[in-house]
């Protein structure tokens, strides 16, 4: 698995709500290499910011060269990749991470919320007929779905406060995918607790499940060791940027 | 590319470059082969390593601040019996010096893991009486110029290689802790280390940190560093290896005019992958246009 | 904007804003007055002030650093009779306080100095024990706590103001020096100071500035200042004035969450001379916001 | 004298030559209240630099509420000043000075050299018929006659190299033009050495002479002792920024 550092045009840059922008930039070599699950470290080169900002490839397109990002606006560097037009260069780390999520065949269950939504539509552009659950605060927040609605067999949707599909959060929407679809594995991004709620009941269920996991990152490559964690069960050291993001649930939470 | 005009011996290690990634940095090198050549650089620096393995501090590890970051990771590493057997061999098929960074909690303890390094592949030991995230021995030895001298003695008794000190710039003369490791016998001294530091945030109210305070590291500390090479390369005979803020060939030759004798780069490989390689070429391109035959010319020369 | 919210008692005097104009950075505050209502402000501390007229160091005195700068002023001003005779009285139109930051070789002196300031239109004297840029003195007393509590008592015994003691961040332990002043008679403590760091010219290979090291400032050195403002706080039951890097309401809250009562802000007023008022009102807007009664509140307040 | 802190659009953004630019923004406040000699601290937020920057005043047009100008890329700041678009907003403070250049009737000589002649060109236009002496290494570097052709009454040129104009150093040309013109006064902007040597020239003609100072600044207001030096008879502490720039040549050499 190779790793690029590119200077990227950025091709298309817009805000879907306004605190959420998709950026499309050319950077060939890590459209050629990335994987579902895997992640770029950007940095506008003369600004404010000092460390690189991760976020999840959305989609690497080989045969243009492109990949996609899409983030929320939330600090210093975001507001700054905000500012930034069509034709501005940024630099661009990766494809990062060696614990991609699982692209075998089978019915796949993608879950994830806000941002982490993000990942999960390279990987349901890779999957067959994925389920999708996508899960919101309240219905301005669940855009997501279509970005996935070429490639989801079903979608289903959460909202905190039920103005849009099912009311409450994700994970009790699962008792009714579960009785609905025959899900093989389930694959998580988004809030810790989301994620640790869907996983449990995946458990419960006898169902595999995968997470990506989020930390704060100096390196992205391994090196710092700012982002590791004890593995639950193999006890063993795992950092979140090379070893993951993505990580069996069971090793996790 | 003329490598014979940048090449030099620091502590008596051949160098192909002056410029070395630093420990904590560039993991052990080979994270970095993809960004570049890990066989042109100078040297690698490991992460520090202790006797047993250590899992480093709880909560947030790193945070950025203006031109620069703190971390408390807290010399998280595997161990030296697990350096040993699983890290050492991946490196032996590379022909870069390993300068192996190393901590322990008595000056005793620091002797028998040196003594352990004694082998192949271990170019030189850096030995960390600085680190200011971890609690028990860091603090002592890299503050107070006896404790010092006592981990310097120990682990020249006990090893067979050169052995590089790092001072903590978190003192009130630093020229008092270069002179007594210096008269304990090191081979090398090498700076800074990060100066702790802080963060809070104003909506939880809590530390930003999990360790509460980090160490600061990044351009934002280069002049501070810049200083005590300067003063420390004036006040000791031995060499001095500059490290602090450097993130362009400039900033590296700045360092060698102050007194280094060879520099490494810590953070900002994060931001410039392939930074160590970079510098490298630029200061070579510096000897090339101002007509210096030898980087090692330049060292100590600032005209003050 | 609720001023009383916002207004603070430091060191006995009443302010109207948390927020002050660090010593040498803020001249005598009428300079900011196309940009700024210093009516409004917190406080003025003035700018170094010694027994006789000084001139300053030769050649570079500033120079831009990442995210900072450094400078070696050399307390230069016009010595204390013309100040009273100059400047005093264009100030007395003002109804700020002004702290009246001071310098001088030996204790002795420091209490001269202090009992020719015993007058009308000044509030507090600030104790600058810590300067870098001058060779006699500064040091000594910034990094000897001894000799720091030597100048405080000479200052309490000869001075009616109440006394503000700078410290100096060049220190191993900050601690001990702000204990030492403490016991001496300090009625609050400022810190920090600047760094000592350097800066060189690969052109020239001459040092940039004229006396070789300068004073590092500004959001570069936050973190460290941040922390020690935090280790003080916990160390002293006198109040601390926290100064180092501050350039937003964000940064001031951070600090008197980590134990300052009050703050100044020192280089960037050079970037937005409307900053200490500015930095003021958003320190306001959060107490809103947040629902804080006073933002005396929030001191020290970090959950650590 | 009041200073103002403008966030300036930029209407023109030019180079003249490709390391010189000329920049004009709209900063109503400054433009209504500059005068000859005058100076602004100008950056960019959210960029690379600390401190400010400053640059001598070009123009001030109180109708368009613009203020003009000159700068030399020489480094990170100016660099970056020089990626900046029309539309941009560039933060400004000014005008800051109080030592202005004279204006006061008379025949006077404008002798600048390099971005020396940037604050000349705003004196030129306030007075009657001005003499400008334009010294340059090379011809390419004396294309800031253009900018006075509408307000000199004669132009002198000088470069090092003798491509254009008289072959040699500004000083050289002023036996000439002293012979040519009855000249009343001399204001200097240019290198500290061609100032010293036109200021030595000028007393020994008995003419007065003011020139323009340049110092490393951090405030520009004076409030740092930053830009400080001795008056050379008053034996006066003088700060360039506040009390200058523009100083009698006497008190500097
Ligand atoms: C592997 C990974 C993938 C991610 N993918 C996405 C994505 O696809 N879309 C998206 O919008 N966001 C994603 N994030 C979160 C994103 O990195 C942060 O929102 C972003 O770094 C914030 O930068 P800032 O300068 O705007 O915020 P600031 O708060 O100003 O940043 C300060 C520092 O904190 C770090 N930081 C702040 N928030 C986070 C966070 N939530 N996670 C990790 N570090 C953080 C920053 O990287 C920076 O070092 C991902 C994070 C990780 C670790
Ligand atoms: C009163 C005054 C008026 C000026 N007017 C003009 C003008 O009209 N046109 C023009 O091109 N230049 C002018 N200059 C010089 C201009 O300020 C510098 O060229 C500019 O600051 C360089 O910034 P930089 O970031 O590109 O260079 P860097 O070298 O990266 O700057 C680093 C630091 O050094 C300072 N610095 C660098 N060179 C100079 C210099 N020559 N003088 C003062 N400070 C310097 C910078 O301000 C900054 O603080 C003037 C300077 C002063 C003091
Ligand atoms: C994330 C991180 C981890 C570090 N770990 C170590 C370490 O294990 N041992 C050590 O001696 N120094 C360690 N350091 C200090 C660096 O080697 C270096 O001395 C310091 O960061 C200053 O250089 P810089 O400003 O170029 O980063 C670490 C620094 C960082 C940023
Ligand atoms: C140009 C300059 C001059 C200073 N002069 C003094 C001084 O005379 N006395 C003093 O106690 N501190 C002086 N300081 C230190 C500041 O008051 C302040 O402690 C320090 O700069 C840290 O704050 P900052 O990072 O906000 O600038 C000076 C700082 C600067 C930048
Ligand atoms: S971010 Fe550096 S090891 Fe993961
Ligand atoms: S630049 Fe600060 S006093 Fe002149």
């Amino acid at each position: 698995m190779k790793q690029f550092l590119e200077d990227a045009k950025i091709v298309i840059h817009e805000a879907i709500i306004p605190t959420v922008w998709r950026m499309v930039f050319y950077a060939p070599q890590i459209a050629g290499a990335a994987r579902p699950g895997q992640f770029v470290n950007v940095q506008k080169t003369g600004g404010q910011t000092f460390l690189r900002r991760p976020f999840g490839i959305v989609d690497a397109d080989t045969a243009a060269g492109t990949v996609t990002i899409i983030y929320r606006v939330v600090g210093v560097g975001t507001r700054e990749m905000a500012g930034m037009q069509c034709g501005d260069i940024i630099s661009v780390e990766g494809p990062l991470g060696k614990g991609t999520f699982t692209t075998a065949p089978g019915r796949v269950l993608l879950a994830g919320g806000g941002v982490g939504l993000a990942p999960l539509i390279f990987l349901a552009k890779q999957l067959k007929d994925p389920i999708v659950l996508v899960a919101g605060k309240t219905a301005s927040e669940t855009f997501w779905t279509t970005f996935f609605e070429s490639y989801a067999h079903t979608l289903y949707v959460t909202t905190d406060d039920g103005s849009r599909g099912q009311k409450g959060f994700a994970v009790q929407a699962l008792p009714v995918i579960l009785r609905e679809n025959q899900i093989d594995r389930i694959s998580v991004c988004g809030p810790t607790v989301m994620m640790r709620t869907i996983a449990d009941t995946a458990a419960s269920y006898g169902i595999a499940c995968e997470v990506s996991m989020e930390k704060r990152m100096a390196c992205g490559i391994g090196v710092c060791l700012g982002c590791t964690f004890e593995g639950k069960r193999s006890g063993k050291r795992y950092k979140v940027c090379s070893d993951g993001p993505v990580f069996p649930a069971r090793e996790v939470f | 590319m003329k490598q014979e005009r940048i090449a030099v011996e620091f502590a008596g290690i051949s160098m192909k470059t002056p410029v070395m990634g630093a420990s904590g940095t560039f993991g052990f090198g080979i994270e970095y082969s993809d960004f570049l050549d890990i066989d042109t650089i100078g040297a690698i620096i490991s992460k520090g390593i202790t006797p047993l393995p250590r899992a480093g501090n709880d909560g947030v590890r790193v945070a950025e601040t203006p031109s620069g970051m703190l971390n408390c990771i807290g010399l998280e590493n595997p161990g030296v019996d697990a350096f040993k057997r699983d890290i050492l061999p991946q490196l032996s098929r590379h022909d870069t010096p390993l300068i192996v960074n190393i901590s322990a909690g008595t000056a005793e303890e620091y002797g028998e893991l040196a003594s352990k390094l004694n082998v192949d592949g271990v170019a030189a030991l850096e030995v960390n009486i600085s680190c200011p995230n971890v609690k028990e021995g860091g603090i002592v030895f890299g503050t107070r110029p006896e404790a010092a001298a006592d981990v310097t003695r120990h682990v020249k008794d006990a090893s067979h290689k050169p052995v590089i000190v790092k001072l903590s710039p978190n003192v009130t003369d630093i020229t008092v802790m270069a002179k007594a490791v210096e008269a304990a016998g090191a081979d090398a001294i090498s700076l800074i280390n990060t100066l702790t530091g802080m963060a809070v945030d104003i909506h939880t109210w809590k530390p930003l940190l999990g360790n509460i305070t980090g160490g600061l590291s990044g351009p934002a500390v280069k002049p501070v560093a810049l200083r005590m090479v300067w003063q420390t390369a004036r006040a000791v005979q031995i060499p001095v290896l500059g490290v602090g803020g450097i993130a362009s060939w400039q900033d590296a030759v700045e360092f060698m005019l102050a007194g280094a004798s060879a520099v490494a780069v810590g953070a900002y490989n994060f931001v410039n992958p392939k930074a160590v390689a970079e510098i490298a070429a630029g200061m070579d391109q510096y000897c090339e246009e101002k007509g210096i035959g030898h980087i090692s010319d330049i060292i100590g020369k600032i005209n003050d």
